[in-house]
């Protein structure tokens, strides 16, 4: 009864906003159908059995209610056969959600042979994709009505890449490659979240995935890919900074984060852990860029991974263009 | 059990009905309590045989770095004090107090032998860098002179497949084939005293140090310092064993405690004899 | 192993006539060294419910935290550290020692008609080494807190700069705790066990705590090596699970979690156990099934053995291990469902008394039905992709540790209040209690299964909007359940003061427990039983004086008086 | 030849302590010198068969398990049943997970 109430009082909830069950996100690839149809097979029999022994437990209760003048009648203290079927029934339940569990996991884990490989590297609070051109952006944009791959790994910590609209989630382990794979059946936008925690901006390391209609995706990633040259350094510096992670942990507005703000800092004193001062000119920051460890600024801990290897040295340029440009400002 | 000031027959504690129930108690609490025991080390073990099944070359490699000759000595060390103990249970079941002092001595008198030995060991490894991951930095390496016969001799270990960058073009990796793997062929003898340096005398082809060889020290360490800590504890329990004995606990024949330590001792003894096979005899 | 404090010899417990465990020694180290085996379990209830205090206040926080989206009443770091001092006080200080070391330890020997548990020295040994081990952890708070989760999971746990290694020890030291009441009961049982009580004729509450010993100590040790591991690889660089040195990961988690969910047995046996026994008395008739009862137990402690990868499926462990892991998954919840189809047909042609003993049965049986169903859609591979690793998952194990073993505890406290205490407590007042704390535990919690199942990663600071009218409806669960604890707290308190002295045997219950005094005398018994059967009910009268029950025939159950030849 | 203690507890006679400790120094030298021949993929059985020869009679005679009350070695073999299930399922997975496992990675040490 009060779980009843309950769940007509939140029937709200969160199912609403896409178009979802009460229970599920709306399923949007190809595995999804399987994985609710699965759900909602043990949604029935979970279900079915729990109204049964409740509703069993309360008519006992009723109907054998405590009266001083009638005791307990007698009644056997075992029953073999009742006691092995209720045994029996369970186990061939169990084994057939056993059976549609793996089935279906097969499908989950086995990527078709054509399917389109993305690199993804996690690190601490930032996902970054890298397409096969070699362009890397903080969001995953794929095509749709294509299967896609994503060849994982982890910088640091285990990370774990989670769409809950295409119902895929894998652990990134460091030191070894995770495989996930998905194909995408409606254009849209969907959140992709970081679920093995992984520290203080775990809640925070959320991105999007982006499926474009059939045919958009090759116009986006040609134009996406070469923006060095199309846009001005101060906006390829600006689009570095948010897509490689730099805005997870640096603020443009002054404010500290787990880094120091890099507002006004181009050309001024900057106070360093060792106590030394140094101005930040453009050795500075590309050397922080590179080996962040050697120039901790006072106060903040040690934790910037290096990008060395990472961001080619044009790109490094307009990420100093844009620090530039946020002197004044 | 006994108050210390009681030298009669064993004491029957007030809830037990009989002193049988009460020493098959004893008995049961502590082969329960061995069978913790064999499950913690057994973690060890587990990733002992984890990380031999997954990397067998890099056992093969390091473990020729351990002295065959001092593991075996500490082997019979440890049996040899197993058999005092042993006799020592009988002495104190047969209230013969002054042999069961005698052999308790004898059996801390090997222990320590035992330490001493595991020390000479440790310091060696320690002066050749040959510890556990973080300060592994090895300056003795494996010669190959001759068919069949690995030879310690100092100076850095080459830059093995090892050191070639991990960060290579994130493409499925390829299993890192067994063609760069030394053939390492057992020792006929342990490698000659660390020590001296080997004569330079033809030429000799380097052992190359496989990947991630230092994980075979970290579980070394663990294994032998988890083991050299019980027979610490082992020790000090010894000496209050004695102390009692000293003042006639044991007079009366409550031979219980001598008893429960003995199993315990014995199954110090019986996983050093594992640890000596899997750490020191790898082939 | 023998505690050498100067303890009171166990035999000159000559305690004046009529006088109880509780008033027969009086002074500070009477209690804090002393061997019989009620009050220690008196001590361990105390220390228990303070960090059920502690952990419960830890819950509040974090749930106030997530009222919104952003922070609320705290940054990131200290909600990771919340979190994670929820986890750990509630699973280590809490929950593993919880119903064997208090009412287990009190019970347990008066069911066997025994004077104490047959090593009382090693059963305050494990009372002083809780003490030391939550001391140690509990120190972790003042060192700046934890923040890697209860799992501890490497390389963020070898990496972070919180104050892991207190935890760890802490957590270390509390591991041997629970080995040596394991030992102690299993010992207790198989040697001190009075005539005519075989195997087959234990009161099943003993079958639920030896399964119980069994599981902590075969897997105890597995947790102590993993977290010695792990201080060794913070300390020294040991490199076997620290990927950045050469280790590995996911042999962490198969090492943490060998250990882990038979310890989650540990935590639901003895809740089981309990059930078996209330739900017999309450419902005034002999247990339904008592062989496959027993043997559920011991199944579900062997089963408990073969599952841990279930934790494992997206951590990057291989599809083989995955199969076998889920096909075994299915195996160990057959047991718990066949207690669950027995205890209800006890009640079947009883005499129900929905006392509050019984009300938290009833409610333990509603709780844990849905815990385990739920766990069908974690044990399958499928689903569980999805449901990992989000609310869903923080539902399922808080519908069957809280809705499980909590509710089973508060059972059982008030099934066995009257014996410990010599105390009834009100009845009206524990009914409201019941009935807040099901309605706050099921607001509490359902609304995040449907959270999960959208979606809703766990351990999350910060949350996506559409989350937040579910975590609202859940923190003001959790404010409703903090307040029926604080009424089941306040009743209780205030019957050891002023509530009704209770009969020996206030329920009519036929296990030995109630042929002595409430409160016992230290020494428990002064004659021997012949307790062939711990269930027949029908030997029992109701006395309307005494207001409990009385044997017709004392005699048939007595042998001769203990001392007489 | 089994003399007893007052409470009938076995005492083990001293001419089986000495024959069991030469026993187990001659399994010792011969789990030395069986690394000196190469029996291929038997080596590794035949030293653990070598070894469990001695920790049995380390365990019967010394432990006297031989003539002590058959629950106990029971409780003793439990504890190696649950190990080697645990050893036996994480070896199983992990050598099925080593494909994906970068070979050689210690990003710590090759600085």
């Amino acid at each position: 009864m009060t779980t009843l109430a309950l769940t007509s009082l939140l029937a709200a909830g969160p199912a609403g906003a896409d178009g979802g069950s009460f229970w599920l996100p709306a399923a949007r690839s190809t595995t999804a159908g399987e994985v609710d149809s699965l759900f909602y097979l043990i949604l029935g029999i979970s279900l079915f059995f729990f109204v049964l022994i409740v509703a069993v437990m309360l008519a006992f209760v009723l109907r054998y209610r405590h009266r001083r003048e009638r005791p307990a009648e007698p009644s056997r203290d075992h029953n073999l056969p009742l006691e092995l079927t209720w045994t029996l029934i369970p186990v061939v339940l169990v084994a057939v959600i056993f059976f549609y569990g793996f089935r279906d996991y097969l499908d989950i884990t086995t990527p078709p042979r054509n399917s389109y490989q993305v690199q993804v590297e996690a690190q601490q609070w930032s996902w970054s994709f890298t397409y096969p051109n070699g362009y890397t952006d903080s969001v995953l944009h794929v095509p749709v009505a294509r299967p896609v791959e994503l060849v994982m790994t982890s910088r640091d910590v285990i990370h774990s890449l989670y769409i809950p609209a295409f119902r895929i989630k894998r652990d990134v382990v460091p030191g070894r490659y995770a495989k996930v794979w998905f194909e995408a059946t409606e254009p849209g936008e969907y959140d992709l979240f970081c679920a093995e925690y992984c520290g203080t901006n775990h809640s925070n390391m959320i991105t999007k995935v982006v499926v474009h209609p059939t045919g958009e995706f090759e116009t986006w990633l040609g134009k996406a890919s070469n923006f060095l040259e199309q846009m001005t350094p101060v906006d390829a510096g600006r689009k570095i900074f948010q897509v490689r992670g730099c805005q997870q942990c640096h603020s443009v507005d002054g404010t500290a984060k787990v880094g120091p703000s890099l507002r006004g800092v181009f050309g001024h004193q900057v106070r360093l852990a060792d106590g030394s001062t140094v101005t930040a000119d453009e050795n500075y920051i590309r050397q922080s860029i590179l080996e962040p460890a050697s120039e901790v600024v006072a106060g903040f801990d040690p934790v910037m991974p290096t990008f060395q290897g990472r961001l080619s040295d044009q790109e490094i340029t307009a990420l100093i263009a844009y620090l530039k440009s946020l002197d004044g400002n | 059990m006994a108050s210390p000031a009681h030298t009669g027959g064993p004491h029957l504690a007030h809830h037990f009905a009989n002193l049988d129930q009460q020493y098959q108690s004893a008995k049961l609490g502590m082969w329960v309590f061995l069978a913790t025991e064999v499950l913690f080390f057994g973690g060890l073990f587990c990733a002992y045989v984890v990380y031999r099944a997954n990397h067998p070359e890099v056992f093969l490699y390091a473990h020729q770095f351990l002295d065959k000759r001092l593991g075996a000595l500490n082997t019979a060390v440890l049996i040899c004090s197993s058999f005092t103990i042993a006799w020592a249970v009988r002495a104190a079941q047969l209230k013969q107090v002054r042999l069961l002092i005698l052999l308790l001595s004898l059996t801390f008198l090997l222990a320590s032998g035992f330490l001493g030995v595991k020390y000479i060991e440790y310091r060696q490894k320690w002066e050749h860098g040959l510890l556990w991951a973080r300060r592994y930095h090895p300056e003795v390496h494996l010669v190959q002179e001759g068919p069949g016969h690995d030879v310690e001799v100092p100076g850095a270990a080459p830059p093995g497949p090892g050191a070639q960058a991990a960060q290579e073009a994130p493409v499925t990796p390829a299993a890192d084939g067994d063609a760069d793997r030394s053939r390492i062929a057992d020792a006929a003898s342990g490698p000659v005293g660390l020590a001296e340096p080997m004569p330079a005398s033809g030429e000799h082809r380097v052992v190359a140090e496989p990947h991630n060889a230092q994980v075979f020290f970290s579980i070394y360490f663990l294994m032998t310092g988890l083991h050299g800590i019980h027979v610490l504890v082992g020790m000090g329990l010894m000496v209050w064993l004695i102390a009692l004995a000293w003042r006639g606990a044991f007079a009366g024949g409550n031979f219980t405690r001598v008893d429960m330590f003995g199993l315990y001792w014995h199954l110090v003894d019986l996983i050093w004899i594992y640890l000596f096979l899997l750490l020191y005899l790898v082939h | 192993m023998a505690v050498s404090t100067p303890v009171l010899p166990l035999t000159d417990r000559a305690a004046p006539a009529g006088a109880t465990y509780l008033n027969a020694e009086r002074g500070l180290r009477s209690w804090l060294f002393t061997l019989d085996h009620k009050r220690i379990g008196v001590m361990y209830l105390v220390v228990i419910l303070a960090s059920f205090l502690a952990g419960g206040i830890f819950a509040l926080l974090v749930r106030t935290e997530l009222l919104t989206p952003g922070p609320t009443i705290m940054g990131p770091d200290t909600y990771n550290k919340m979190f994670t001092l929820h986890g750990t006080v509630m699973i280590f200080l809490f929950i593993i020692p919880g119903i064997p070391a208090t009412l287990g330890n009190f019970v347990l020997p008066l069911m066997l008609g025994a004077k104490d548990v047959a090593l009382p020295r090693l059963n305050l040994a494990s009372f002083w080494i809780w003490v030391t081990g939550a001391t140690v952890a509990i120190s972790a708070i003042v060192l700046g807190g934890v923040d890697t989760g209860w799992t501890f999971y490497t390389p963020y746990s070898t990496t972070t700069n919180t104050a892991v290694i207190p935890m760890t020890l802490g957590a270390f030291i509390l591991g041997f705790s629970s080995i040596f009441t394991g030992l102690n009961f299993i010992v207790t049982i198989h040697k001190m066990r009075p005539e005519g009580m075989t195997w087959m004729r234990m009161p099943l509450f003993l079958w639920g705590i030896y399964a119980t010993a069994i599981i902590q100590v075969l897997a105890t040790p597995v947790l102590g090596i993993t977290l010695l591991l792990l201080v060794a690889e913070r300390v020294l660089g040991v490199g076997i699970f620290d990927p950045a040195l050469g280790g590995d990961p996911v042999l962490y988690q198969h090492f943490f979690w060998f250990y882990s969910h038979p310890a989650v047995y540990i935590m639901i046996l003895p809740a089981m156990a309990i059930m078996s026994e209330v739900i017999a008395v309450f419902s005034g008739k002999r247990i339904f099934g008592y062989r496959f009862i027993a043997a559920s137990s011991i199944a579900i402690a062997i089963l408990s053995f073969l599952v841990w990868g279930h934790h494992m499926f997206v951590s990057g462990q291989s599809s083989l291990a995955n199969l076998v892991f889920s096909a075994l998954t299915f195996a160990v919840a057959i047991p718990s469902a066949v207690k669950v189809f027995n205890w209800v047909a006890t009640m079947y042609k009883g005499s129900v008394r929905l006392l509050t003993p019984m009300l938290y049965a009833l409610s333990f049986l509603f709780l844990f039905t849905i815990g385990g169903l739920t766990g069908l859609f974690l044990g399958a591979l499928a689903t569980d992709v999805h449901l990992t690793d989000t609310y869903f998952v923080v539902a399922h194990f808080h519908y069957v540790m809280f809705g499980g073993t909590v509710i089973a505890f508060l059972a059982g406290l008030h099934y066995w209040w009257p014996k410990m205490f010599g105390r009834m407590y009100s009845e009206r007042w524990g009914r409201v209690g019941a009935l807040l704390i099901f309605v706050g535990f099921n607001l509490t919690f359902f609304t995040q299964f449907v959270m999960g199942s959208h979606g809703m990663p766990r351990r999350y600071f910060n949350y996506l909007p559409r989350f937040e009218g579910l975590h609202q409806a859940s923190t003001v669960g959790s404010y409703v359940l903090g307040l029926g604890f604080m009424v089941v707290a306040a009743y209780l308190l205030h019957s050891l003061f002023r509530g009704a002295p209770a009969p020996a045997n206030p329920w009519g219950s036929a296990t030995l427990e109630w042929e002595t005094s409430s409160p016992p005398p230290p020494h428990n018994f002064d004659e021997e039983f012949d307790a062939s059967d711990p269930y027949d009910i029908e030997s029992l009268e109701y006395d309307p004086a005494g207001g409990g029950y009385r044997r017709h025939d004392p005699s048939a159950i007595r042998l001769r008086p203990a001392g007489a030849p | 030849m089994s003399e007893r203690t007052a409470s009938g507890v076995h005492i083990t006679s001293l001419r089986t302590l000495v024959v069991v400790w030469i026993a187990l120094l001659i399994g010792t030298w011969l789990t030395v010198t069986a690394t000196y021949f190469d029996f291929g993929s038997l080596n590794l059985w035949i030293g653990l068969a070598i070894a469990t020869g001695k920790a049995l009679l380390v365990a019967l005679y010394f432990m006297h398990m031989r003539w002590d009350r058959p629950f106990n070695a029971f409780v003793f073999l439990t504890a190696f049943a649950f190990l080697a299930l645990f050893i036996g399922l994480a070896l199983m997975d992990s050598a099925h997970y080593q494909d994906v496992v970068i070979p050689g990675y210690a990003p710590a040490l090759q600085q």
